[in-house]
């Protein structure tokens, strides 16, 4: 059984003047334990939003969340009145998440100790006294956080970014949960601590058999952390699969374009001014802004998308229909797919030159 | 006047000392506090004409504190207690930063040197428009130009980093990151300086707006020739794009060389480490560990190299000889006991 | 240091004394508005006798003296349900229309017509202007007792102005057209100026050509301006008045005519003042000579305890009583009182009541009446040596007159008089048939529930009489009743001192001449005095 | 008083509230906080234990409107009462008043402020609109009017309504700085755990608005004594109240100053001056404390001597 | 537009709720007008019985139940009728107010922001140069705003009008003139109005200048006032355009609250100076238990505070372009 089942997840906010604005259009995907899935994507692009949504702190307007088969919609609203907080708490057992920011998920009127020992509290039938202390200490030795009796006493100022956001994470666990949401859990962070903190989600994964979701836009680290990575454009899900097929032959444009931006170390410096020339000649064929266009029923990439053709106009075709080889990117994977027409045999063969509009 | 470790990295610029445009010589900088943050420990760098000077190190080893002393942006509680900040003019006339005050000063400013700066988000007034800001830069510095020239120039600026003109009008808050970052970095290129100092200036943007961001910066540097000091931490980024690299460590200089050798042979196991803390977008999934340990507590005095409690190859000296910037013979100036000949027994085990 | 130069006139430019300028106060706080309807309730200083005048004048510092005012004279029929007027001739409206007996006639009428307007619920049946041009006006029920709102407060109207206004109540009357002295010369917030009519009946009067009024926001600042000299004629309270006032001209003089009396009024209903021997304790423990020097540099005097107001109505005082005065504090004497009523002194000094708990007394007072706080602190202290314990409890005015209506209230302090009739002043002070009972409004007078039947028998008697003789008597039996019965605790005259700049006027009323009660707060006497007072050159 | 309302809007950030042990030190170091807590230590010292001495402070006597003496160190009323006795005796009462409106209307700025920034949806709204109206009623009447209610002006009544007048500009602040602080991440993180609405409101996010409160409890303070003062002036307070403002009242009607009384006028106003500016030293101090950015960083003297065109930015 | 719709909405059902307000308030108030008057007729004579009743129909109080009341005041409202005095009776409330409100808003108005505008000038610039020797300034502005306003007043009035004699000592303008805009009055107008304004200055400069110099500290701090000065901008235009412009935006917003304050919170200065304004004519009609007066200037005050933070909420938007957005 999967910890977690998504299906067909859609978000609104409402905006100013009463509109709506879809941040999540119609997700599906699913967690398995022990295994990390990636959600990757530019700023914007919703992936906090499935976050906020799966941790509960924004309704979904429709879709289907499950939580370890149980359908948290009707783990809550459902319910009876008395039970719903309760709910909601079970609920919060299983699922917990690390957000960011690790300047700001710890409250800093608060000691370390403060924060895990509420968790605890709350959900891991413990009560006040020496062996909270010790579950305590022992949360900070499984983050690393040592020597933990020191640590505990601190105030979130006194530590580095590295360490309060293992007390975060410490915090996360406290409660024993399934499933782990981490969202950009490391971008503020420093490059060789990012590297620590990963590692060790990536060992409590194991070691908790828990289910993870790693929200962020380094595609190095979601090819090195996770198993799957799933890439996020404006909302829907645009390619998915196993994580080094999608870094390694991605199939979207969109999927393409991130992964010739990131740095490169080992690229020599005539590929990189080449590369940039590139980018330039491309950039010139397109008007200076075209991020704030419309979302229509076409394609939402087709704005930017080098090989935009007249057939992206129309939506592409929905994720799973596209299975098996893609087109121009080398071999495929299984359980590899991208939502665009170029991999669809039927849509127009040449991909177009010019930018559909 | 100038100390040891100044004078050897000059000698070592391969002839191009004539055509420095900055050089700091053993800069100091503290936070004023109950115990003072020797943020900036005798650092010397120079920074030649249309060079990338990329400084890097882990967050808070003190290369913001530096990027200000360079532009003489310190403000209390920081205070430089050392070191001279020179810059060298294309008429040959050398001024002391330390001694321009008052109008002299601000007539430098950004004609010279400007800068973009850390969180450029938030570098922008939030309630008055872009345009404005831009005025004010032409304003002040060009008293001749007339409100319609202005208007032009500050149009063709955000051209320039791929903003429509008509922005100008806009306020802050109703550009997206990507775009503010640019007009910052518009700003900054306002008056042509020859120094731009770049503080991470992408750091908080998604890698498809830092690439484009970085493209812009080196067609501009390609176009306008000016020089770049540009801060990160981002190791990989700065390869890319720097001619020489700096990497601090503890409020010092640890390696000081050509970027293309950096990546290739780094020479202090602390710039190796921060290689290995990038994971490779396409090599080979492998075991991967950042460098362990936390950086010193910069309100202490320091014994020996500030490295050594998290250095792999750490030997008897390094706990009690602080390691002097220099040069092994042929290589680049890099303050590692390792390189040390008098150390030589030792290095050859412990390097690579 | 504050000469007589320096005052209103020199800065005007025109000087005070030759030019006739008087500057006055009232004591007003509200703003000038130019509005002078008679039918205001919220008497306008001005209109009442300085620009509309009654038929008579009854001086209030002097009962029984009347003066011929619009009228020259009167005369009540034999059961006093008419009245006859014989009017003055060579009056003219402001207007320049002559003053006729149909005015007198219109104005009476206007009560039985619009009963609203009939605001002293006179039992008017009709008046009629006789050929010879006097007015008689008629009554429902005998209207003896009623002549001083009659004669001497019912303001004449001219016929041909008010007979063309369709609201009288709400009319607003800026550019009054009356008889008196004295027509509407600027108004603002601050200023109101009255000018000498010229076309005044009454020779030689007045003598000011102006008199300015200044309105104030409190005692402070008008007894700022009244220091300084700023002022001519004022009634304030001045804190302190020989230093503040006196001394710093030997011009300045202070007119102190008692005009009420002030009292402390026990509820003789209820709770522990019900007691006449507490009341009479009280009463005994006091020393209002201390107090009346301490508070008011011995500007109001003791009064006496037949609650007679002095020497206004010397002329009904039985002359056996006129040496019964107040002592000196006597705690013993209070002590002795109270524990032959059966009252016993407690451990720590202070009395119980019959049931044993403590003897304590809540007196209410208005909040921000500062003297009377003073003069309530030394009541305390001189109570607590009697072993009385006084509580003080200051509430908002509009509290306090409904505690006060309500008979709700062991103890209050209060003042009361102005009137220069004594049957007026003893009938509400004491009826008990009058007042109705606790809980029930009382607008009247007997606050404190006063009763008895032989008191309220001597005052229908007076009432119903004209004969002086048989009044008196009936008074001298009044004073010897409430010498008995304590129904109030009389303190001092109320200090109504008035200061007269004497650089700027003369000819003002005196102890020695009270031609009319000084205050200018009082009307229609303030009308009198103002006819009378000269610009001093 | 736009003391209160404008010094309150400065937004102390909350993350400055950093305790531990060099707290103390550093408080010890602020000159403004010591010489605060100094004054009002004093007064509070004066009002607990200054009645113990003084029987009745409103005794009459025989000697009236003398001059400071060795009898009577603040000279006598008019009507013969010790000045001296008056002001120490004050202090209680004044204090009182002062600390209980203060706590008061802090608390319930407190409820309204950080419970409708918490709640939002209507009941924010309501709560807003609330404070809103309270900002536009007249003071004045509303005193009257609880006055006349409870009978008497004495120390509750008029504890209330300066309380009640006095809450709502500190509400609005803590509104907004809720609305803030509740969509941090360690606020969702608590949520996230599942604690209860109360624990969230009460142990995660007070407790980073307690220097926004202090700050404004002080205030409040200063302004319950001003108001106080005020009322008494204008005549609405019960006279047997004895605060400093009702003796400046007394003394202000029998015009002691200008009939040359000095030292029944003086002592009272002075007292409330010292103690308010008292009050706000503490608030300078801990403002200081708790927000580094307003602490006044000073360069050893030899040393700015020695850097007179210095490296910091020229201004 | 959905913005300043919002807005509109709120503001009118604050309006409603304050005029309810101001409808109840007075009546809460135990007592009558009537006895009032019959009270004060007592302290200038005996009054002849009946005559309470026969008030009561004059000045038309008590018809109907307190709901209809209420309908009848609405009513009143929406045709602009505000009713009759009953202090000075049959004198229109809106008389009334108009005269005393032209009084306030000359001087307590004009005092009040020039108390601002000195205050945010001062913060400004003690802000600026925090650490100098100007910062002195702070708290001994802050001791004299914790003096009680009218303590200083009266100190000021004895030593300024009645020692050195440099000003009157009290009301609005020479009594001997006539009041018109002709050169005598307006010059008498402002020597009258010098000192009241000056204390009230005095008194009230310190909470707006410290206010503003703590935003203006803060705002140093903020990284687009380093990167103005990075920049090479002149000092001046920094500390006006990119610090002060800043700073001063919570001192806005509190400026709009204090209006209300302006009003009541003079009720003091206007008795101290005996000056003919709003204060004054509310306590005057407060003690008189005249509720259509009471009314009025509540009415008039509610106004002029939401009017002022309607006014504030929509400049807002122009003072700081962000809000449109939140
Ligand atoms: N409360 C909200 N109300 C309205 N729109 C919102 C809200 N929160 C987010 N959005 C919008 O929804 C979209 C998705 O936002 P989200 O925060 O999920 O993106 P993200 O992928 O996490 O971006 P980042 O990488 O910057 O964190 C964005 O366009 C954002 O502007
Ligand atoms: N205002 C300050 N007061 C005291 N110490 C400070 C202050 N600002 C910075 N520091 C300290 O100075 C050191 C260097 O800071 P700096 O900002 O220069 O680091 P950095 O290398 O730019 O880091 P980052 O990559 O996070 O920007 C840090 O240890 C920091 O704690
Ligand atoms: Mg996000
Ligand atoms: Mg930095």
């Amino acid at each position: 059984m999967s910890a977690l089942t998504v299906t067909d997840l859609t978000v609104d906010y409402r905006q100013r003047g009463g509109s709506r604005f879809r941040a999540v259009d119609a997700l599906s995907f699913a967690l398995e334990p022990g295994q990390t899935l990636a959600l990757v994507g530019e700023s914007g692009s919703g992936k906090s939003t499935v976050v906020r949504t799966l941790s509960r702190f924004v309704k979904p307007s429709a879709g289907e969340i499950l939580l370890r088969g149980v359908d948290a919609a009707d783990g809550v609203e459902r319910g009876l009145p008395r039970g719903r907080r309760a709910k909601r708490k079970a609920y919060h057992k299983t699922m917990q998440l690390v957000f960011q920011d690790p300047f700001a998920s710890l409250n800093p009127m608060h000691t370390v100790a403060h924060h895990l020992r509420r968790p605890l509290l709350l959900h891991g039938g413990h009560r006040r006294g020496p062996k909270l202390e010790a579950a305590v200490l022992d949360l900070l030795r499984s983050v690393n956080l040592t020597p933990a009796e020191d640590v505990a006493r601190k105030h979130p100022h006194e530590l580095s970014g590295g360490q309060r956001q293992r007390v975060a994470i410490a915090r996360a666990l406290a409660t024993d949960p399934k499933v782990l949401l981490a969202d950009e859990p490391v971008s503020m962070l420093d490059v060789s601590i990012r590297l620590e903190i990963l590692n060790l989600l990536d060992r409590l994964k194991q070691d908790r058999d828990l289910a993870l979701l790693y929200v962020t836009h380094d595609l190095a680290t979601a090819r090195h952390f996770s198993s799957q990575i799933m890439v996020m454009y404006r909302g829907e899900v645009v390619e998915r699969g196993p994580s080094d097929q999608v870094i390694l032959h991605p199939a979207h444009p969109y999927t393409r374009m991130l992964a010739a931006a990131a740095p490169d170390p080992t690229v020599s410096r005539a590929a990189l001014a080449e590369a940039r020339a590139q980018r330039a000649a491309l950039r010139d064929t397109r008007a200076a802004e075209h991020r704030e266009s419309v979302l229509d029923q076409g394609c939402r990439f087709r704005s930017r998308c080098p090989f935009a053709m007249p057939v992206c106009a129309t939506r592409p075709p929905d994720l799973p229909a596209v299975k098996g080889s893609v087109p121009g990117a080398g071999a495929g994977g299984a359980g590899h797919a991208a939502r665009c027409w170029l991999l669809d045999e039927s849509a127009a063969a040449a991909p177009a030159a010019d930018s559909a509009d | 006047m100038i100390p040891s470790t100044g004078t050897e990295t000059r000698d070592d610029s391969s002839g191009l000392g004539t055509d420095l445009v900055l050089r700091a010589s053993n800069v100091s900088v503290e936070y004023a506090g109950s115990r003072p943050t020797r943020a900036v420990r005798e650092v010397s760098l120079e920074l030649r004409r249309g060079e990338v000077l990329g400084i890097v190190g882990e967050s808070g080893c003190g290369k913001s504190t530096f990027a200000y002393a360079l532009t003489r942006m310190l403000r209390p509680p920081a205070r430089m207690t050392a070191g001279v900040v020179e810059y060298y003019g294309r008429d040959g006339e050398v001024i002391d930063l330390a001694a321009l005050s008052g109008d002299r000063l601000r007539e430098f400013r950004w004609n010279k040197i400007s800068m973009v700066f850390q969180s450029a988000m938030n570098a922008l007034n939030p309630v008055t428009g872009i345009g404005s800001q831009m005025d004010d830069i032409f304003r002040t510095h060009r008293p001749g130009m007339d409100k319609a020239a202005r208007r032009a120039r500050a149009g063709q600026l955000l051209e320039m980093v791929g903003i429509d003109p008509r922005r100008l009008r806009s306020f802050p808050h109703e550009l997206s990151g990507g775009m503010r970052q640019r007009v910052v970095i518009a700003m900054a290129l306002a008056l042509e300086p020859e120094i731009v100092v770049m503080d991470e200036p992408t750091t908080a943007l998604d890698v498809l707006v830092q690439r484009e961001i970085l493209d812009e910066v080196e067609r501009l540097r390609a176009e306008l020739g000016f020089s770049v000091v540009f801060i990160t931490h981002d190791l990989a980024l700065l390869l890319e794009i720097s001619d020489r690299l700096a990497v601090m460590y503890a409020g010092q200089v640890v390696e000081y060389a050509p970027a293309e050798q950096v990546a290739t042979e780094p020479l202090h196991p602390y710039t190796r480490g921060l290689l290995r803390s990038f994971p490779d977008l396409r090599g080979q999934r492998r075991e991967m560990h950042g460098i362990p340990g936390n950086p010193p507590d910069l309100r202490e005095a320091l014994v020996g190299c500030p490295f050594a409690p998290r250095c792999e190859s750490v030997f008897e000296p390094c706990r009690e000889i602080t390691p002097p910037l220099r040069a092994p013979a042929g290589g680049w100036p890099v303050a590692c006991h390792l390189h040390d000949p008098a150390h030589d027994d030792y290095s050859s085990e412990g390097g690579r | 240091a504050c000469g007589s130069g320096s005052g209103s006139g020199s800065k005007s430019g025109s000087g005070s004394g030759p030019h006739g300028l008087i500057t006055v106060t009232t004591g007003s706080t509200s703003p000038f508005v130019a509005n002078f309807n008679p039918f205001s309730p919220t008497v306008q200083p001005g209109a009442n006798g300085m620009i509309y005048e009654p038929l008579m004048f009854f001086n209030t510092a002097r009962a029984g003296d009347v003066q011929p005012w619009l009228a020259q004279s009167y005369s009540w029929n034999s059961d006093g349900t008419a009245i006859t007027f014989k009017l003055r001739s060579g009056v003219t409206w402001n207007d320049g229309k002559p003053f006729s007996a149909a005015d007198v006639a219109y104005t009476f009428n206007l009560d039985v017509q619009e009963p609203a307007l009939n605001t002293k619920g006179l039992p008017i049946k009709n008046a009629v202007a006789n050929a010879d041009g006097s007015v008689t006006v008629s009554f429902t029920k005998p209207a003896y007792q009623q002549l001083v709102y009659i004669a001497g407060k019912t303001l004449i109207l001219p016929q041909h102005i008010w007979s063309g206004v369709s609201d009288k109540k709400t009319f607003a009357d800026a550019k009054p057209v009356g008889t008196g002295a004295w027509t509407v010369g600027k108004v603002n917030s601050q200023v109101m100026e009255l000018t000498a009519n010229p076309h005044y009946y009454m020779p030689d009067m007045p003598k000011a050509k102006t008199i300015r009024f200044l309105t104030f926001t409190g005692n402070s600042t008008a007894d700022q301006a009244i220091e300084s000299g700023e002022i001519d004629w004022g009634g304030g309270f001045v804190p302190d008045i020989k230093k503040n006032f006196l001394s710093k001209n030997a011009k300045y003089a202070v007119e102190d005519i008692p005009l009420s009396v002030t009292y402390l009024v026990p509820n003789y209903k209820q709770g522990p003042t019900a007691d006449k021997a507490v009341r009479q304790a009280i009463s005994q423990a006091l020393d209002r000579e201390f107090i009346s020097q301490s508070v008011y540099n011995g500007y109001a005097p003791p009064t006496n305890p037949m609650d007679l107001l002095t020497p206004n109505f010397n002329s009904i005082l039985d002359p056996s009583l006129a040496d019964q005065k107040f002592g000196k504090a006597d705690p013993a004497g209070a002590k002795q009182t109270l524990q032959s009523a059966g009252y016993a002194l407690g451990s720590n000094g202070m009395f119980n009541d019959k049931s044993g708990k403590p003897l304590e007394i809540t007196v209410k007072q208005v909040t921000g009446w500062s003297d009377y706080t003073s003069v309530l602190q030394i009541a305390e202290q001189e109570l607590a040596a009697a072993g009385i314990k006084l509580n003080v409890q200051a509430e908002a005015y509009a509290s306090f007159i409904q505690d006060q209506n309500n008979g709700d209230f062991q103890l209050l302090i209060d003042n009361f008089g102005y009137t220069s009739d004594p049957y007026q002043y003893y009938n509400q002070l004491l009826n008990g048939s009058v007042a109705p009972p606790i809980g029930q409004v009382d607008q009247f007078g007997d606050y404190g529930r006063f009763d008895d039947p032989q008191v309220d028998s001597l005052l229908a008697d007076v009432s119903a009489t004209q004969d002086a003789n048989k009044q008196k008597q009936d008074y001298y039996r009044i004073e010897h009743l409430v010498l008995q019965d304590v129904p109030t605790i009389p303190l001092f005259a109320a200090q109504d001192e008035i200061e007269f700049n004497g650089n700027h006027v003369k000819d003002y009323p005196t102890t020695d001449n009270p031609y009319a009660a000084p205050p200018i707060w009082l009307q229609p006497d303030e009308g009198w005095v103002a006819l009378h007072i000269a610009p001093a050159s | 008083m736009p003391a209160t309302v404008t010094t309150q809007l400065v937004e102390a950030p909350a993350e400055a509230a950093v305790r531990g042990s060099g707290v103390l030190r550093t408080a010890l170091r602020s000159r403004r906080l010591i010489a605060g807590l100094c004054i009002v230590g004093f007064f509070v010292l004066l009002g607990v234990v200054g009645p113990l001495f003084f029987g009745n402070p409103n005794l009459v006597g025989t000697v009236q409107h003398a001059g400071p003496s060795a009898a009577h160190w603040f000279g006598t009323t008019d009507i013969g009462q010790d000045v001296f006795a008056q002001t120490v005796v004050g202090a209680r009462a004044t204090l009182e008043i002062g600390a209980a409106a203060g706590l008061i209307a802090t608390v319930v700025s407190v409820v309204i402020g950080i419970g409708g920034g918490y709640a939002g949806g209507w009941v924010d709204e309501a709560l807003a609109l609330l404070s809103n109206v309270a900002l536009v009623i007249p003071t004045l009447p509303l005193v009257i009017v609880v006055a006349a209610f409870v009978k008497n002006t004495g120390l509750l009544p008029t504890v209330f309504v300066i309380a009640l007048t006095s809450w709502a500009a500190s509400a609005r602040v803590l509104r907004g700085q809720t609305l803030s602080i509740r969509n941090r991440d360690y606020v969702l993180a608590s949520k996230a755990l599942g604690e209860p609405v109360w624990r969230i409101v009460l142990v995660e996010i007070m407790p980073n608005e307690l220097p926004i409160i202090v700050s404004q409890y002080l205030f409040a303070m200063i302004f319950a004594i001003l108001a106080q003062a005020g009322l008494a002036f204008l005549g609405l307070q019960s006279p047997d109240l004895l605060t400093w403002g009702n003796t400046l009242y007394f003394a202000q009607n029998a015009q002691a100053l200008s009939s040359g009384d000095w030292w029944w006028f003086a002592p009272p106003g002075l007292c409330i001056a010292l103690l308010g500016a008292g009050l706000a030293l503490i608030n300078f101090g801990l403002d200081e404390l708790l927000n580094p950015r307003l602490r006044v960083y000073r360069e050893p003297r030899a040393r700015r001597a020695a850097r007179a065109d210095g490296t910091e930015t020229g201004q | 537009m959905r913005y300043i719709g919002r807005k509109l909405g709120f503001y009118l059902v604050a309006a409603w709720i304050a005029i309810t307000l101001n409808f109840f308030l007075p009546r809460l108030i135990p007592g009558d007008p009537v006895a009032v008057i019959i009270s004060k007729q007592q302290q200038t004579g005996t009054v002849p019985l009946g005559e309470a009743d026969q008030l009561r129909r004059l000045l038309g109080l008590g018809s109907g139940s307190l709901a209809g009341q209420y309908g009848q005041y609405l009513n009143s409202l929406a045709h602009l009728r505000f009713g009759l005095s009953i202090t000075v009776f049959p004198t229109p409330v809106i008389d009334l107010v108009r005269q005393a409100v032209f009084w306030t808003l000359i001087l307590v108005g004009i005092a009040t922001l020039l108390s601002f505008a000195l205050g945010i000038a001062l913060g400004t610039v003690t802000g600026w140069k925090r650490g100098s020797r100007l910062d002195a300034i702070v708290p001994a502005t802050t001791l004299l705003t914790a003096v009680p306003y009218f303590w200083l007043a009266l100190l000021l009035v004895y030593l300024f009008a009645n020692t050195w004699q440099i000003f009157p000592a009290q009301g609005g303008f020479d009594p001997a003139l006539d009041v018109g805009w002709n050169g005598a009055f307006i010059s008498s107008a402002i020597q009258h109005s010098l000192l009241p304004a000056i204390t009230l200055i005095v008194a009230s400069v310190g909470g707006w200048l410290l206010g503003m110099r703590n935003m203006m500290v803060a705002t140093l701090a903020e990284d687009y006032v380093v990167a103005a000065e990075a920049k090479g901008l002149t000092p001046l235009r920094v500390m006006a355009k990119y610090a002060a412009r800043n700073a001063v935006l919570p001192s806005v917003s509190g400026f709009a609250v204090s209006i209300g304050f302006v009003v009541t919170g003079q009720i003091v200065m206007e008795q101290v100076f005996n000056y003919p304004g709003v204060g004054n004519l509310l306590f005057a009609a407060v003690q008189n238990q005249d509720y259509p007066l009471m009314q009025g200037i509540f009415l008039a005050i509610s106004f002029a505070v939401l009017g002022a933070n309607l006014l504030v909420d929509l400049l807002y938007g122009f003072i700081d372009p962000r809000t449109k957005e939140a």
